[in-house]
C-alpha cells in the first residue's frame, strides 16, 4: 500500500496542482475574455458627464458609479466600527485576560469567526425589524444597519489579527520595558503596539476586503437594485458585489450582462489588490486569522 | 565594619510551572556589594532574580509566599505589600537580561526610554542623563555620532552595555544581572566586569553567573541556589 | 492618577471584548426568540423531519438540512484530495520557484470574491454540466459542490501546508538520515505527525462550505427536495434563509428561517469547537 | 377595492382629460420637492419603476428613489411593516393583509403570465392539461408534447412570487408542483435561465418576453398585449403598488405620475397593458 502511494503521490500532486491552476485561470480568463472590453470610464458613469457625477451634480443611471460609492462608504463605515472595538478586544485578550475569562472569550470569538454570513445578515435584518417596531419607524434597512452588520462580520478578523500580533511578540521584548518600570499600559502603547502594527494593519486590510466582497449580509440589510449615490446613513444604497449578483439573475439584455462581466473584473481587481497588500505586510495573515487553531 | 543590609528575604517560597524554585528560604544582601548567584543550571536562578522586582508576575503559572524587604531611604518595606507600586519598585531595581534586548528604536530612545516612562519631559535633562549613563558604561565615545540609529545595529557587546546603561539611567539602588556576559566574547565580557566593579560604588548588585573564574574576579560574596535554598559559600 | 487611568483603560478594553462576546451570544438569542413560536408545543422534531410546504401549513426544514449536507459534503469530497495534492506539491514534490509561485497563487485565491465564483459558475459551469451530463438543468448538487470545492480549497491548502511545517524538522532529518526519500519522509513521518492539523483544516473548511450562501443560491437550483442524485436541484439552509426572509414577519414561514439560522449556528459552532479541541490536542503533543 | 382609490383615480382621470399638453407637464408636480422614496417588491414592476424614477430624478435631482426587488410577498409585507414607502405586488393583496396593515392599493397595469421555453424548442402550444401534467411531473419528456426526446427541465418561482401564485391558481388550478423543480428568484433570472436551457420551461410576466425566449400558446391563445387586453388570454393579473395608509407627499406624487399619460406610456413601453 505504502509502496503504491510512494509511486503515485508525485503524479497525483502534480495533477491536483494542474486542476487548481486550470480552475482559477478559467475563472479569471473567462471574465477577462468577456468583460475586459467593457472596462472604461463609461462603465462607471454611463452617459453622464464624469465630472458632474463626481461633484454629485448629476445622477448616474446606467453606470457603476453609485455602486462604487455605496461600496466605498459601506467599507469605510463598517471598518470604522470594527477597528476600535476589534483592536481593543484583541489587546484585552492578549494582554489582560487570563485563565477562564480568556478561555470563554476565545471560544465565543471562534464561534463568531465561524458563523455563516447569512446568519449575520439575518441578525441584522431582525435587528432592523426590532428597532423599527420598538424604537423608531424611521429605521429601515439602510447603509447604517448594513455597516453595523458587516462590522459584526469582520470583527473576529480584527480581534484575531490583533491578538495574534500581540501574542507572537517574543516574551523578552514584553519583559524588557516592564523591567524598566513601564506600566502595563505604557508597555502596550510604547513597545508592543508599534511592533504589532504590521499584523494589525494586515488584519484591517483583510477586513476591508471582506466588506468589499460580501453580498449576503448587505442583501438582507439594505442594498437595493437602484438608489443612486446614498445621501444619508439612513438611506438604501447600491453596492458592487450585489450589482454583480443582481445582473447575474436579472439581466435584461446582452449589454447589461456585459456590464456585469466588467463589474466583476472591477471587484476582482479591488479584492486581489487588497489581499496582496495584506499578504505583503504579513505573510499568511488571512488563514491564520480566520482559522486560528 | 559590615556594610548595612539592603535586601532582606524572609521565608520565601516560589513556585514556577508547578516546580518549587524556592522553599522557605531566608537570606540578606548588603549595600553596595556584588553578590554572585551560582548553582546548577535549571534551578531557577533567573526566576529568583525576578522575585526581587516582581517581574515574575508577568509570567504565567507562578505563585509566591513570604516577604522580600528592601531598604529605601533607610526604611525597610515589603515589596509584596498591597500598596507598594510595582512600577516604582522596578524603577529602583534595574535588571539586565542574559541576551541583550534592545527595543526596536534608536539608541538614544532606548536609553532614554525609562526616563520617559517615568514621566520626564525636560529634553535637556534627558539628554544629559543619557550621555551620563552612556559614559558610565563606556559606550558614549563609540555611539555619540550615531545616537539616532537603530539600536539593533550595535554589536552584541555594545548592545549589552547599552542595556546596562538603560537599566542605570534611573540611578537604581539595586541592579540585577542575569548572566550578562554569556552571549559575549572575551573582550566584551571583560569590559562588563570592569563596569560592574565600578558601579558597585553606589549600587547593590546581584549577578547570576556560570563562570567560576568570573565570579572569583568580581564577587564580594557567592551564594548558591540548591534544592530551593540560598546559602553562602 | 496613573493607576486610575490604567484601570479605566483596562475596563475599556474589557468592555470591547465583552461587547463582541455579547454580539455572539445575542445573535443566538435573536434566532431563538424569533424561532420560538415554532418550538412551542413540542413541534421541534416535526420541523426537523417534515418537508417544506407552506401552502399546506407544513414548515419542515428536513429537505434543506439534507441539501446542506449533500452540497457541503460533496464539496469536501472534491476539495479534500485536491487540497492535499496541492499542499503536497507545494511542500514536498514541487521545487523552489514553482512551489513558491503556486503558494502565492493559492494565497491570492483566498481573496477571490464569492460572487465572482457564482457569476462565472452560472455562465460557464452550468451550461457545461448540462451539456456534458445531458439531462437536467445544470443547476444541481454537482455544480454547486464543484464551485464550492474551488472556493474552500485555497484555505485548506494553506492550512495543510501550515500543519506540515509544524512538524519538527528534526523528525524529518532522522528519516532522511535513515535513507528515506523526500516522499517517504512525507508519508511516514510528516503526514502521521500532522494528523491534528489535518483534522483542523477539514473541520474549518467544512464549516465554511456549510455556511456559504451565494454559491448554493446561485448554482444549486433551490428546489425543495431531498436529493436523490448528483443532478437534482437542491436548496441549502443558507439559501433558504436568503429566499424566504422577505415573507410575512408574523407567519410561521418567516419563523422557520430562524430555526434554519439556529441549526446553522449550532452546526458551525460545533465545528469551531471541534477545531479548537484538535488545536489544543496538537499543542499537547 | 377600487372604491378605496376612487377619489385619487377620479382626480387623475380628470387631469388627463383636461390636460392636453401632457408630456412635459406630468413631471411638473415634482418641482421644488425633495426627499427619499423607497420602493420594493414585485420584480415584474422593476423596469417600469426604474424608468419612472429615472425621469423624475433627472427632472428633479433633489429626489431620491430607491428600488429593490424581493418579490410580491416582500412588497406587501415591507410596505405594511413600514420598511418601504411603496410595496409592489403582482397580485391583489388579500383582504386579510389589507385589513391588517391598512393598505391602499393602486392598480396601474394589467399583465399576463406567459409560459416560456427556449427559442430552440419547437413546442409552441400547450393545453392547460398538458401544463398541469408537466408541472406535476407526470409528463417529463418533451416528446410527449411534440418536442424532441429530452427530459423537461422545470423552472418555477420562489414562494414570495405572485407570478407563481397567479400561475399556480389559474394555470395549474392549485395542483401540486413536483418537488424537483428549480426555484428561480426573479423575472429576469427566469428569462435568463430559460434562454440558456434548451430543454427548460418556465413562466414569466408577459412584459418581459423578448427574442431570447419563446412564449407558448396556452389553450390555443398566444400571450400578447392584444390577447391580454381583450381578455382572451387566461392567465392575467393586475400590477399593484401598495401603501400603508393614505399616500402623502412624494409617495402620492409618484403614484399619481404612474397614472399620467407619460406614466402609462412607460407602462406600455415596458410591455404591460395600461389601465387607462
Amino acid at each position: 500500500m505504502m509502496r503504491f502511494l510512494e509511486k503515485v503521490l508525485p503524479l497525483f500532486s502534480w495533477l491536483c496542482g494542474a486542476v487548481l491552476v486550470a480552475a482559477i485561470s478559467s475563472v479569471t480568463g473567462y471574465l477577462l475574455f468577456k468583460g475586459l472590453r467593457g472596462v472604461n470610464l463609461g462603465l462607471l458613469f454611463g452617459t453622464t458627464d464624469p465630472v458632474a457625477a463626481l461633484m454629485l451634480r448629476q445622477q448616474v443611471f446606467d453606470g457603476l458609479f453609485p455602486a462604487m460609492v455605496g461600496t466605498l462608504s459601506l467599507v469605510l463605515m463598517s471598518v470604522g466600527w470594527a477597528i476600535p472595538i476589534g483592536i481593543a478586544a484583541g489587546i484585552y485578550l492578549a494582554e489582560y485576560a487570563r485563565g477562564r475569562t480568556k478561555m470563554i472569550f476565545n471560544l465565543l470569538f471562534d464561534i463568531l469567526a465561524g458563523l455563516p454570513s447569512v446568519i449575520i445578515g439575518l441578525f441584522g435584518f431582525s435587528l432592523t425589524l426590532f428597532l423599527n417596531r420598538h424604537v423608531s419607524e424611521a429605521l429601515r434597512p439602510c447603509l447604517l444597519i448594513s455597516s453595523i452588520a458587516l462590522a459584526f462580520l469582520v470583527l473576529p478578523y480584527i480581534i484575531r489579527t490583533t491578538q495574534l500580533a500581540f501574542e507572537s511578540l517574543p516574551v523578552q521584548s514584553r519583559m524588557t520595558a516592564r523591567a524598566l518600570g513601564a506600566s502595563r499600559l505604557q508597555n502596550i502603547v510604547h513597545v508592543l503596539l508599534p511592533q504589532a502594527f504590521p499584523g494589525i494593519s494586515s488584519g484591517v486590510i483583510l477586513a476591508i476586503g471582506r466588506c468589499a466582497e460580501d453580498t449576503i449580509v448587505i442583501m438582507l440589510t439594505g442594498v437595493v437594485a437602484s438608489a443612486g449615490v446614498p445621501r444619508s446613513l439612513l438611506s438604501p444604497y447600491e453596492a458592487l458585489p450585489f450589482y454583480i449578483y443582481y445582473i447575474s439573475s436579472q439581466y435584461g439584455d446582452q449589454q447589461e450582462l456585459a456590464r456585469g462581466y466588467s463589474a466583476a473584473i472591477l471587484l476582482l481587481i479591488i479584492c486581489l489588490f487588497l489581499f496582496s497588500l495584506a499578504f505583503l505586510i504579513k505573510k499568511g495573515a488571512r488563514y491564520r486569522t480566520l482559522y486560528r487553531p | 565594619m559590615e556594610p548595612p543590609v539592603k535586601i532582606r528575604i524572609n521565608s520565601l517560597s516560589f513556585c514556577y510551572n508547578g516546580r518549587k524554585v524556592l522553599r522557605h528560604t531566608s537570606v540578606s544582601f548588603s549595600t553596595n556589594s556584588i553578590t554572585a548567584i551560582v548553582g546548577p543550571s535549571g534551578t531557577g536562578k533567573s526566576t529568583f532574580l525576578m522575585t526581587l522586582n516582581r517581574l515574575w508576575e508577568e509570567l504565567p503559572n507562578c505563585s509566591l509566599q513570604g516577604t522580600v524587604e528592601i531598604r529605601f531611604n533607610g526604611v525597610f518595606s515589603n515589596i509584596y505589600e498591597r500598596e507598594f507600586a510595582v512600577e516604582k519598585l522596578r524603577r529602583q531595581v534595574g535588571m539586565v537580561f542574559q541576551t541583550p534586548n534592545p527595543l526596536p528604536m534608536s539608541i538614544f530612545k532606548n536609553v532614554a526610554f525609562p526616563l520617559e516612562l517615568a514621566g520626564e519631559k525636560e529634553k535637556d535633562f534627558i539628554r544629559a542623563r543619557v550621555e551620563e549613563a552612556l559614559q558610565k558604561v563606556r559606550l558614549w565615545d563609540e555611539v555619540k555620532d550615531r545616537l539616532s540609529e537603530s539600536a539593533l545595529s550595535l554589536s552584541g557587546g555594545q548592545q549589552q552595555r547599552m542595556c546596562i546603561a538603560r537599566a542605570m539611567i534611573l540611578q537604581p539602588e539595586i541592579l540585577l544581572l542575569d548572566e550578562p556576559t554569556s552571549s559575549l566574547d572575551h573582550t566584551g565580557a571583560e569590559a562588563i566586569e570592569q563596569l560592574l566593579l565600578q558601579l558597585k560604588q553606589n549600587c547593590t548588585i546581584l549577578v547570576v553567573s556560570h563562570y567560576l573564574d568570573q565570579v572569583k574576579r568580581i564577587a564580594d560574596r557567592v551564594v548558591e541556589l540548591r534544592d530551593g535554598q540560598l546559602c553562602s559559600r | 492618577m496613573i493607576r486610575g487611568c490604567e484601570r479605566a483603560v483596562e475596563r475599556l478594553f474589557f468592555g470591547a471584548a465583552f461587547i463582541s462576546a455579547l454580539i455572539t451570544i445575542s445573535i443566538f438569542g435573536f434566532m431563538f426568540v424569533f424561532g420560538l413560536p415554532l418550538f412551542s408545543g413540542g413541534r421541534f422534531p416535526e420541523i426537523m423531519t417534515r418537508p417544506w410546504a407552506p401552502h399546506l401549513g407544513v414548515f419542515g426544514i428536513y429537505p434543506m438540512i439534507a441539501g446542506t449536507f449533500a452540497v457541503s459534503l460533496l464539496a469536501m469530497v472534491f476539495a479534500f484530495p485536491l487540497s492535499m495534492g496541492c499542499a503536497v506539491l507545494i511542500s514536498v514534490t514541487g521545487q523552489g520557484r514553482l512551489s513558491r509561485l503556486l503558494r502565492r497563487t493559492v494565497e491570492i485565491m483566498t481573496g477571490m470574491p464569492t460572487v465572482i465564483y457564482g457569476f462565472v459558475g452560472i455562465f460557464l459551469l452550468i451550461p457545461l454540466v448540462r451539456g456534458i451530463f445531458g439531462s437536467g438543468s445544470g443547476m444541481c448538487v454537482l455544480s454547486a459542490a464543484l464551485v464550492l470545492a474551488v472556493l474552500v480549497s485555497p484555505t485548506m491548502i494553506l492550512l495543510f501546508c501550515d500543519s506540515f511545517e509544524r512538524v519538527p524538522p528534526s523528525y524529518g532529518h532522522a528519516a532522511l538520515a535513515a535513507g528515506a526519500t523526500k516522499i517517504q519522509r512525507f508519508l511516514h513521518v510528516t503526514l502521521p505527525c500532522a494528523g491534528q492539523g489535518i483534522i483542523i483544516a477539514f473541520t474549518l473548511s467544512l464549516g465554511r462550505a456549510i455556511g456559504d450562501t451565494l454559491i448554493a443560491l446561485m448554482l444549486a437550483g433551490n428546489g425543495v427536495q431531498v436529493p436523490a442524485s448528483l443532478f437534482d436541484s437542491v436548496r441549502t439552509l443558507t439559501a433558504h434563509i436568503a429566499l424566504v426572509f422577505a415573507a410575512d414577519h408574523d407567519s410561521l414561514e418567516f419563523r422557520a428561517i430562524f430555526v434554519c439560522g439556529m441549526s446553522l449556528y449550532l452546526l458551525t459552532a460545533i465545528l469551531s469547537l471541534l477545531a479548537r479541541r484538535a488545536g489544543s490536542k496538537r499543542r499537547q503533543q | 377595492m377600487q372604491s378605496i382609490m376612487n377619489p385619487l383615480l377620479g382626480a387623475v382621470i380628470f387631469s388627463l382629460i383636461f390636460c392636453t399638453s401632457a408630456m412635459a407637464g406630468d413631471l411638473d408636480s415634482f418641482k421644488g420637492d425633495k426627499g427619499e422614496l423607497a420602493i420594493a417588491g414585485g420584480t415584474a414592476h422593476i423596469p417600469v419603476m426604474k424608468e419612472a424614477a429615472r425621469r423624475i430624478m433627472t427632472a428633479n435631482p433633489e429626489i431620491r428613489i430607491s428600488i429593490a426587488g424581493g418579490g410580491s410577498g416582500a412588497g406587501v409585507k415591507q410596505a405594511g411593516e413600514g420598511l418601504v414607502d411603496i410595496g409592489n405586488s403582482g397580485r391583489k393583496p388579500s383582504d386579510e393583509e389589507i385589513a391588517k396593515y391598512g393598505l391602499h392599493l393602486f392598480k396601474w397595469a394589467i399583465d399576463g403570465v406567459a409560459i416560456i421555453v427556449n427559442p430552440g424548442n419547437k413546442v409552441r402550444a400547450l393545453s392547460q392539461e398538458q401544463v398541469k401534467d408537466i408541472f406535476a411531473g407526470r409528463i417529463s419528456n418533451w416528446k410527449k408534447v411534440g418536442g424532441v426526446d429530452k427530459q423537461i427541465n422545470l423552472y418555477s418561482r420562489d414562494e414570495a412570487s405572485s407570478t407563481r401564485e397567479v400561475f399556480w391558481k389559474t394555470a395549474l388550478q392549485e395542483r401540486e408542483i413536483v418537488a424537483n423543480v428549480n426555484i428561480i428568484a426573479s423575472q429576469g433570472a427566469m428569462k435568463a435561465t430559460v434562454s440558456q436551457d434548451p430543454f427548460g420551461i418556465g413562466y414569466i410576466s408577459a412584459g418581459f418576453i423578448d427574442e431570447s425566449v419563446a412564449a407558448v400558446a396556452f389553450d390555443g391563445v398566444m400571450p400578447s398585449q392584444q390577447t391580454v387586453k381583450e381578455g382572451k388570454y387566461a392567465i392575467t393579473r393586475g400590477l399593484y403598488s401598495n401603501t400603508k395608509g393614505e399616500p402623502v407627499g412624494l409617495t402620492k406624487k409618484f403614484l399619481e405620475y404612474l397614472f399620467t399619460v407619460e406614466g402609462q406610456q412607460i407602462v406600455a413601453e415596458q410591455g404591460f397593458i395600461p389601465v387607462q
